[in-house]
């Protein structure tokens, strides 16, 4: 048999719900009215929360901030599916997970504002804080996923990155663990097609970056990112499925990054406003709200309303943001270690005289 | 001559080195049409074309160490990590490879690129975004360690480490980046790596600081008869400005934003305390970042060498 | 008691630690059915099965970043690195996650994990193989440096680091693995990290030096009436006993095998410098590999501080 | 379209010649019956090496030596395929490929006897030192093959590595480098299935290794890595693709480790003697002896003679090695940099009195 076949791996893409708001009835996830109406407030509440960051930047209220505007679909749709005793690892960019799982909004403005005591995350939630130096926290993920299956807990995992994160070794190295030990883990790629200003092109020459699942030998799919019913459905799945010991999943988010990179970006730099523009159509709430609106479950008055109360959240947050007082220069030392050497305690009390 | 900040005297040197010398090309994540999140690359990619201002995948550990194989190949490649923060993924291609290619192959293989990248705190970034651990690159013997301190030096800083025959790390102190505008004249000059300069001279005291702090330094010792050392590169350290001051003014006072414990500081003192310990008359202060983690914004000012620390550093030293 | 060597001694300290505390997970490339490359984890796949000694892929990020993702979930993993020479790749994830989880989450998650590793020169290994570059690892707040200097040691400071809130980077000097035996208790006993030793009391000079090159000082240092530490634990530094020393002897010499600029020994001597300057009679001495990459085997014995060398610098700094 | 097919692919597998010596004459190279015995030499001469080496490890005459035992076929195929011109950057167990490609056979000797001055390649040949850190080479080959693209020269760039190697994070940025940029580069894995004591099931989940070519958007292939006409012949069409323009290959030569990982190491300990005693019924060398036998090429008195001329060149490199001089104490600071500080002129003038 001198040249021969050796193997043969297919990719697959799932979308749900059609731009004009149109679904494929057998694959809309099992979810009641209030649950489908619940994922639609989550989506405006993260454009707000999303737009007064943007305003509050501006004014100097916060430091630089990464916008989330038109990934809004792909951060409701996959934390939404994750359940409470699972653990997350975000990146950056997850605003609208984070809201989703029910991170205080107020802590979010509070460490875009500069204020490390915004990534305490609430006892009971599994959020690690939210990782800078890009893709370096997928090792976490497997490690934790590695210890929960050590445990016999039937809990999953989950990896939040960007296209950009797929690039780094240790997106490689924690893969290759995941997919070696079978993890109950769920990568989240938002695929958003831009890492500042490096185009998907000139990030990889890989068709879609599902198909990278391919090299670790588990499954990789790619979904239409902006589509929030077949976001769900798909982390839904992979979260059972690791639940359930049948290991990782790869999930490529297929969207689009709306905004600039972050405050200090300018994206007309280096994209077309017209890209920008075709991919305004596919707005992943307005495609939301033609389904809804099909199912009767949505009319103009109801966003409002639903848009009036998101409002009210964000202001109550941004109050309780600015209402904190700003640390003590003490609390530089109070984490660093489980205890002060001499030396640290004396420059404690050199900071804090 | 034009008045010039340390951004576009950075931007200038490139230009003239990447005209001068086709080996010169830039890699690195958002220097090509971006011109780079500083737009220290600005115009480079227009002027150069995308093979000389390479835009790469997100991967400092490849952007090293194509660095290394280009280098070795023949050309000169000038690659950027977006911020110091993000360089430890590319330690080990700076360490164990750009370090000692030359060592290993005898010779045979070189390493002349340069790294630059982003440096040091005060500009209210998010975390990893204002780190100052030169101290790391300064323990590897084979990489050179610059840090200018304003756009004329930087200027002729950068052309000799493009011109250097090693790797070089150029560490831009993102404060300065736009803090001062100089008379940087056009046309090739070269600062010897290797040299530090009396940024100002006195005979109480030497006080050695580099990078952002220098400024703080110079404000801070108004009214003292202090001897101020600008290093600009760290690696190897000019021992002999250092030594020649110290003698001169017996006391010994060293600033930097990086954490006191095994920062370069250490070893401005350790050496002095070798070499010119019958000179000094009191001890040899270290005024430093504490040992913690960089914090964010509303702690930063907090972390970094207050003027009134330095004085105080400054008063305690001059009482002996 | 047993007469154990070095290896034999970590060995016990994993196995019982593991028995004590299920939570103990081992790590690393071939520390399975193997045990190690250098026997250290013999017996213990064996004993706590494939769950509790795990063998993972050729990635040294990986090993270093799951540990912390391992830890945060409540487990106490300790990793093993082949080489400290490999260490460089899981730079990042020691310098920016582990050493920094702690303080990024306000104290909600944190990293109590060990990160073994052969340490150091004197086996004649192929490149890589013999690095001692403590000082990287001395600059990392959040991080724990130890380096046992006998079997009896290595047991309770690995015990205490196994236990210890934060991460921990344990060398393990290869060339003492089997050099001595000595006397190992069964059982648990702690010693305490950042504390330091007096490996041989003394009144006229203080000599501070670890790992193998305690050995060669401690022979070095006969007919000599010289106080030698043994600080055991890196970082955090012992100062007091360094301190308490030196204004007892008046002199200090420190050896170290890192290359000497920016290694361990400048931040003990700028310590002293500031610290008690005025108990010193005359120079701060370092005894360093000097500023190249470490040598193979043909010259490594010329690369390591030698007796005569060490010698030298006890003579000179006793003229004073 | 709800749930697709993204993207299909397939990875191939050659061999040329099966193990009773016949071989598929449509693939077979084209290669003169003079180049065929050369080859059958340069693998004699691998073998005599080796074992020369293993024995002056014992007698303390070299350092500890990582044995090439079963894996002639995979590193004299490959580099017998390879140009003066091309730029080769080997890891450390490829002393096979080395000498097929003429550096000279004493410096290897010197360099496992300790001595780095071993590793001076000689003027006009363009092969990297060997690299001891796994895998952190291939993103030199990477860099080499792009300034030699940006030079518009055309010739190919080889890199070497094992199948521990595939889970670095430096693997997967230089896959991923040379993929997007469509570099001139070869990648040779030698998949002998042990990374020290780790089998390849425990190094990654993927079915092959060729297969995570996918994930970079380039050809994966899998050679069987005993038969050296199938290794000649996969290399040598993808330096041409290389060297014509059409960018990267990833090549999986499949073989297997016969020794020790080094003679520090003892296998007995992980793997069983039957797993390696069935591997030894598929010797390179025996295989490539009976296909040229068939041709007539090959008979005993043939293989005495070539082993006897063999075992000469070797006697001579070891006689050569050992008449070296030790190196002088200073030679340590020769090539640290350019130009040695004033720093480390004391310390070379300390050093060497
Ligand atoms: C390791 C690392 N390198 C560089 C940066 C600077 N940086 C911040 S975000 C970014 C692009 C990230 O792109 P992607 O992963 O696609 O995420 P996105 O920003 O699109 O959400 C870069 C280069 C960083 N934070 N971390
Ligand atoms: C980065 C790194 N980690 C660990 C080691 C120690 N080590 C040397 S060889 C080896 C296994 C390599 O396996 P593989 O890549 O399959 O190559 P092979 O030895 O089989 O030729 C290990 C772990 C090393 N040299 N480099
Ligand atoms: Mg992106
Ligand atoms: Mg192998």
């Amino acid at each position: 048999m001198p040249e021969s076949i050796l193997a043969t791996f297919t990719v697959k893409r799932l979308e749900i719900i059609a731009p004009d708001g149109t679904a494929d009835e057998s694959l809309v996830p099992d979810l009641s009215g209030d649950e489908l109406r619940r994922i639609y407030y989550l989506l405006l509440l993260t454009r707000a929360f999303d737009g007064r960051a943007l305003a509050l930047q501006r004014e100097g209220r916060i430091g630089t901030y990464p916008s989330v505007l038109g990934q809004e679909a792909a951060q409701v749709g996959s934390a939404f599916a994750i359940h409470e005793r699972d653990w997350v690892f975000p990146s950056f960019r997850e605003m609208g997970a984070h809201l989703t799982l029910g991170y205080p909004l107020h802590q979010l403005y509070q460490y875009w504002g500069g204020d490390e005591r915004g990534l305490r995350t609430p006892d009971g939630m599994n959020i690690f804080p939210i990782c800078v130096s890009v893709g370096t926290h997928i090792p976490h993920a497997a490690g934790a996923a590695l210890a929960a299956k050590l445990r016999g807990d039937r809990i999953a995992v989950i990896a939040y990155f960007g296209d950009g994160g797929t690039s780094k070794g240790d997106f490689h190295e924690g893969f290759n663990l995941a997919g070696v030990m079978g993890l109950p883990t769920v990568f989240i790629c938002q695929n958003n097609q831009w890492a500042i200003s490096v185009p998907l092109s000139a990030q990889t020459a890989s068709r879609s970056l599902a198909q990278k699942a391919v090299a670790y030998g588990f499954d990789g799919i790619q979904v239409d990112g902006n589509d929030v019913l077949a976001v769900y459905r798909a982390t839904r799945e992979a979260l059972e499925k690791a639940r359930g010991g049948g290991g990782p999943t790869f999930i490529e988010c297929l969207t689009y990054r709306m905004s600039d990179h972050t405050t200090s970006d300018d994206a007309s730099r280096y994209r077309s406003p017209e890209e920008t523009e075709q991919w305004r159509e596919r707005d992943p709430i307005l495609r939301y709200e033609r389904f809804l609106a099909k199912r009767g479950l949505w009319n103009e008055d109801y966003a409002a309303e639903m848009k009036g109360k998101a409002g009210g959240e964000i202001d109550e947050a941004v109050r309780r943001y600015e209402s904190v007082p700003p640390p003590a220069p003490g609390e530089m030392f109070d984490f660093v270690s489980g205890e002060l050497s001499a030396r640290q305690q004396r420059q404690r009390e050199e900071a804090s005289p | 001559m034009t008045q010039l900040n340390m951004v576009q005297a950075i931007n200038l040197a490139l230009r003239e080195e990447m005209a001068r010398d086709d080996r010169v090309v830039l890699l690195g994540e958002d220097v090509g049409r971006d011109g780079g999140v500083f737009r220290v690359t600005e115009g480079l990619f227009e002027e150069f074309g995308p093979e000389r201002v390479i835009d790469t995948p997100l991967s400092e550990s490849a952007i090293v160490g194509a660095a290394v194989g280009m280098a070795a190949y023949g050309l000169r490649p000038v690659a950027e990590i977006q911020f110091l923060g993000f360089i430890y993924a590319a330690f080990d291609q700076l360490f164990t490879h750009a370090a000692r290619i030359r060592t290993r192959s005898r010779g045979r293989f070189t390493a002349p690129l340069v790294v630059r990248t982003p440096y040091g705190a005060g500009i209210k970034a998010p975390e990893l975004h204002e780190e100052s651990t030169e101290a790391f690159f300064c323990h590897m013997p084979g990489v050179k360690v610059v840090v200018p301190s304003g756009p004329y030096n930087a200027k002729g800083l950068l052309m000799a480490a493009i011109r250097d025959p090693d790797p070089v790390l150029f560490l831009e102190p993102t404060r300065l980046y736009r803090m001062v505008k100089e008379e940087v004249p056009e046309g090739e000059y070269t600062l010897p790596l290797g040299k530090a300069r009396i940024a100002r001279p006195g005979g109480a005291v030497t006080v050695v600081a580099w990078g952002s702090m220098l400024q703080r330094v110079m404000k801070a010792v108004e009214g003292y008869d202090a001897e101020v050392i600008d290093p600009m590169t760290l690696s190897p350290f000019d021992g002999e400005t250092l030594l020649d001051s110290v003698k001169k003014t017996g006391r010994l006072v060293v600033v930097h934003e990086a954490p006191l414990t095994c920062g370069l500081g250490a070893e401005i003192a350790a050496t002095v305390a070798q070499e010119a310990i019958l000179h000094l008359r009191g001890p040899i202060i270290r005024v430093a970042g504490p040992d913690v983690p960089v914090p964010l914004a509303k702690l930063i000012d907090h972390y970094l060498p207050s003027p009134e620390r330095i004085r105080a550093a400054l008063d305690e030293v001059l009482q002996y």
